[in-house]
């Protein structure tokens, strides 16, 4: 049966995460590129979301969401064909397409992140056709085994709102595709500072405000989960910030914008798969850890292993992703403060659950994204020419200039 | 005539302005540039990543004087724009053969 | 009797719709125009706003909603005299005063919208003068004629959200405008690029997460109509962008980020008036339907007929909203995933209401908004001097720069 | 017992309120400074916000609302410890849980609003200690006596959203801010204008939709009360606006946006403590007094008496928010709409506690912000190096741009 | 040769840009600027406080010439921009010894 | 001295800073220009409308320096600043009177 309230929330829950990408992703990426290629960065995040939405009709949702199959789920919601207009969504008070719409603002997001590896040198029509196929290929199937029924969520792993099919496939791929398509022409010495910190800012905030929907919708109603969701996440974005800021403000004199709401985002997507789980203490650790050792990370692809995955996807998705699946093992723990291990389930069963989902989450997305790569590099290539580049994307594959002054 | 080209501090350029009026000129042209020198640009950090900026923004300011006053006219902004810090920046002083004042069609040192 | 659930969500799309012109049109519209006119559309977006609000509380609500006549409602409600504070909304669930505001947000964006057409030459007090009358002449009958119980809605016409109220009396009222204005100088080989297409991009997002408020608020409860007009409004966007991009991309090489978010407008515009009546396949032809016709338009009134309807008003809201109210009674039927005709009703039935609304709403904004602007044109004057539209009118009309860098 | 409907909307208010404060008072202040100090009003508000966060849940929370003190709560709910994740906050159909974030992005946002008082020359340190003691000493003691059961409450005065505990306690610190800090540079016939107007009204859009949450979401249900609160917050808005962009025009010949969008804050600021007990004819009334003694007042600080409250915050808030407790008094009579008095209460008696309450606030803020500035002083220094002004806040505190072009 | 610069009105860059085509100058570099003169400045209006910026938005356009037809240029510049009212600009003449084209490493009147 | 004024294409400011550098020349100036020439501008299309802007944006260095190293300034500009493709831009050498570092009020070649 349909509850209004719930029904109201997720609604409202679906125009946040949507928001979270556009603008907020696409603004927090924006200014953090050259003046040349914002245009670039905003056109790859709107157009996968435009693409994502209608593959999630045609077949991405079903597949993710219907059938019992372990591995993938099957086509009997193709284009929602058959569904009556009032269907209430399985184990919910919620109407279906409410619930479907939900589901497509993740789908649309994860994609959207991996951009930040690849902004100012990726063709556009390599970025839609990458992004086709690893929705189809790396995400539907992940999404599938942890919320859809599958492997994952039979052995009982906990993702609550998406360290893993959100963060973990995007920071993994952004770092396959950082890879394949090589460093930004002088990298890493030469290339420009961010163009407009206070974009990347008003993005951040957007990402931040619209992670309530992200999390506290995940609870699928509005309630006391939702609430304790809401708390966690602002707890750890909070305390992320300040750790980033502390990190900065000691090393270097100078604590940053662009490095505080870097640190919001780390904390942000460490909290995401304990959100459900865990409370208000708990968070607090969960933001100093995630905080921490992202900052950490960002240093480690990006001057040890010279890996320039430009706007730190890995670092800060995948490393936080994965910190948070673990961390959700201990900290749900009653005692903790957390809702308590599943009837005859221990923190070490629990993380060992955990665990296999990263290591499966993450070696599925290295491969499987790693071949799409190549097959897209072969049919259409996936980097503009260097001269392109010089002169930025904006111009030559759009033909607009962000500014006109 | 004297065609004469300052580069100095952005916040000098006020002072500047007033010590030129002080003598009597009116009239001059603005913009904005960056200056490579002596000086060295701040770093910027971001995530951890240093941008040494070589340049520091610096203003030019343009004046064309009456070869009369052109001394005068140069160590005024040297001294309204001096703090004695190194980026201070130059004075320079070229020849100028011709000038005219759009409006009117005045040649010449009227046309100042 | 108030439910809780629905007026949560009635709550929330009141912000999401007057979000969608505070700051959302107003962007779309300001990153469009030169620089130095920036601040006047903000400023004709904002005082359209601020005045209209006084309006529809003073008057226009009760005219357009209060009374049973087939042409105007009564001043029963003016100033919401008279009305209890817990005074129930007619046939919904929803306190009377969230309906007010609900529906006060449709009557600013309205008027808002027409600044496409005006914009960069017009005066700031005329704007303000057409607009109070504009409201009171066009907006409110037309309103209690579909919505308010008025002859068209006793027809059995069907405008979820606004195809005919919202986006045909924009549409042709900013196309009599334009006319009657005059081209900018310049046009069409002189005027000015777009002086920022990120921030009409970032406009355009705000308009797409907005306008779940706009169609899914219009069905008044949080359930099934809002979820389906939810899924419908995203499909129909989605597909609306992509095909305006593969114009683009066919026509020029080169899609670009403004011709997108155009697209996207389209595609919202279009399923605007279906959206709570049609299914998802549907949303898939209206979209594409919508973005390819819209583009053709844009050409027609710009390039074909020379009228400098500066931001494409007509070609993309009239033309729009028209053919979405057509389509409406095409896929509302049940065979094609719509919630099916009104008993004894047939499509060809249902088209001929759906024509002769077109008709009607065409007619009378067509002629009173000339009649408006030729008063306010004698009275005050329409445009600005040369001067001023060639200096710009942020410093001449209100003193400021957009940018004082 | 938790009610679905009234926790979605509350959930949905706190996100709209922080959003007030993230991005939208961010981009409020931050486009009303020099270029070169954009940043760092960013990160000022950015981080108030995130060390507010934290310290809510340490023990501010606990403080300001657990508890019988007249004068101030206790620690038993320090950290949320021993809060069951399903609790329900007394007196309201929310999880405790939410009613914690909704009260946090409150104390979030009244120290931010203070930054409008010291930008571009107080050192981003001493923001944050400062920020750190303003929230223990003043904002928490002041809504414990009025929200969380104190002397205040007790005697009945009534703040429906924060007139005193917001806008006056901000003012008032402002004021003595400004006062000890010294003008800037250049005050007053040097200072730079507003860098992006443009931003400003982005900002101001924000806040004013986000009021709906702010003021409408005070109502801790979604009902009618809500519904009025939100109409009252509209017209109040509007009209303060209108009399704004009136009183320029007469004056100055242009009305200008920075004006009209100070306008809008200065009656929302009015109408915040006003907003659950008036109705829509006294919001008209409420909105034109606010909008015209602020326009003075802003004169009367700024030219008379020559204190640099940079952004006019006491002259805005402090003022507004006064106005409105006072006016309270009058409008709540049932006879002028209002939702009347208080059994065996009158207009006088209600506006003999209204002014007590005024009075003490306005006490408490001013001395206690005096001593907390005097020590923030004595500890690290409140002034930036007269180098640091002159170059600007973001390169020399943050080492960033805000626009690198 | 002849390196003029002229400082003009915005709005009057393109139809100087069609009248020095029209004698054949193909070349010619423009740069946003700041022009102080008799000319004062829009006053701009925030909170009811009064913003004075002295300075007016001017275009600087350089253009190196054959001494022949600089006098040409000058009077077609000073033609196409002015409106006659004050402001329109000045034009300024100064000597050029040397120039290159960077392409093809061309020197002297060729180069340009 | 020489007053040498080089419009070049903006990605190539490093190289020629980087062979000033190299044969001692420490400061210069440097300002974004447009520039008008043989070269055409990129053309832009909004909603089907082709919006040709003429110009190209550019860097403008300039540079004083002594008589002595200026064609050799002349030359390390050319060499560093050309791709061989239309737009390469020009360098211009102008008479230098005077010049003074306003730090000091040193005055002449000391200056620079
Ligand atoms: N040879 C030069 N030609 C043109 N501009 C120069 C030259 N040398 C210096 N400048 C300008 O003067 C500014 C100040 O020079 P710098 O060497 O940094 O300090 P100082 O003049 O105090 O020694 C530089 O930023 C640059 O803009
Ligand atoms: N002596 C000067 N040197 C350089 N530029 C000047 C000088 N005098 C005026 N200008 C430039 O010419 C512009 C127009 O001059 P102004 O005195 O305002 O009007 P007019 O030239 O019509 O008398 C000024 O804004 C300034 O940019
Ligand atoms: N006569 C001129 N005076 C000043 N600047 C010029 C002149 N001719 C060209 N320029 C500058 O040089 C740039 C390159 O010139 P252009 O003709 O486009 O290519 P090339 O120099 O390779 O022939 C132009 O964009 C312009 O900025």
């Amino acid at each position: 049966m349909i509850d209004a309230g719930n029904t109201a929330w997720l609604i409202t829950a679906t125009a946040l995460v949507l928001f979270m990408t556009l603008p907020g992703l696409s603004l927090f990426y924006g200014g953090l590129v050259r003046a040349e290629n914002l245009l670039s960065v905003l056109m790859q995040c709107f157009g996968i979301a435009c693409l994502v939405s209608v593959v999630w009709l045609v077949c991405a949702y079903s597949l993710a969401f219907s059938g019992g199959g372990a591995w993938i789920g099957d086509l009997s919601k193709a284009l929602l064909s058959g569904m009556p207009r009032d269907a209430v969504a399985a184990n919910t008070t919620l109407p279906e397409t409410v619930f479907f719409m939900f589901q497509m603002t993740f789908a649309i997001i994860t994609p959207a992140l991996i951009v930040g590896a690849f902004v100012e040198r990726m063709k556009f029509s390599a970025v839609l056709l990458f992004t086709l196929l690893w929705v189809l290929l790396v995400y539907v199937p992940v999404t599938h085994w942890i919320w859809g029924g599958g492997w994952l969520a039979e052995r009982g792993l906990l993702d609550f709102a998406g360290g893993l099919v959100v963060h973990l496939t995007a920071g993994v791929t952004a770092l396959v595709l950082a890879v394949l398509l090589g460093p930004r022409l002088g990298f890493p010495d030469e290339v420009k500072p961010p163009h407009a910190p206070w974009m990347t800012m008003v993005g951040a905030c957007m990402l931040w405000v619209g992670w309530f929907g992200f999390n506290a919708g995940s609870a699928l109603t509005a309630g006391a989960d939702a609430g304790m969701a809401m708390t966690v996440t602002q707890i750890s974005a909070a305390t992320a910030t300040l750790v980033w800021i502390g990190i900065e403000w000691a090393k270097f004199g100078k604590p940053s914008l662009v490095g505080a709401v870097t640190g919001t985002i780390a904390g942000l997507a460490t909290i995401t798969p304990a959100s459900g789980f865990v409370g208000p203490g708990a968070a607090l650790i969960i933001g100093l850890v995630g905080g921490a050792v992202c900052y950490f990370m960002v240093g480690v692809v990006k001057r040890r292993f010279k890996i320039d995955d430009a706007l730190d996807v890995f670092a800060v998705h995948g490393v936080g992703g994965a910190i948070g699946i673990l961390l959700t093992a201990v900290f749900m723990d009653a005692a903790l403060g957390g809702v308590g291990f599943a009837e005859g389930n221990s923190m070490g069963a629990q993380a060992a659950i955990q665990l296999t989902g990263i290591g499966a989450v993450l070696l599925w997305s290295l491969v499987v994204s790693f071949i799409i790569a190549k097959v897209v590099h072969a049919v259409i290539g996936l980097r503009v020419s260097a001269e392109t580049e010089e002169q930025g994307l904006d111009l030559r594959l759009h033909g607009e200039r962000g500014y006109n002054m | 005539m004297k065609y004469i080209i300052a580069v100095i501090q952005p916040h000098r350029l006020d002072p500047v302005r007033e010590a030129l009026a002080g003598i009597g000129v009116q009239g001059l042209t603005v913009s904005e540039v960056r200056g490579f020198g002596r000086q060295k640009g701040q770093t910027e950090i971001y995530r951890g990543a240093e941008y040494n900026t070589q340049y520091v923004p610096k203003v030019k300011v343009e004046i064309a004087v009456d070869d009369e006053i052109a001394d005068q006219v140069v160590e005024a902004v040297g001294n309204a724009a001096r703090t004695g810090r190194i980026g201070d920046g130059k004075v320079f002083v070229l020849p100028l053969e011709g000038a005219m004042r759009v409006r009117t069609g005045e040649m010449g040192a009227d046309a100042l």
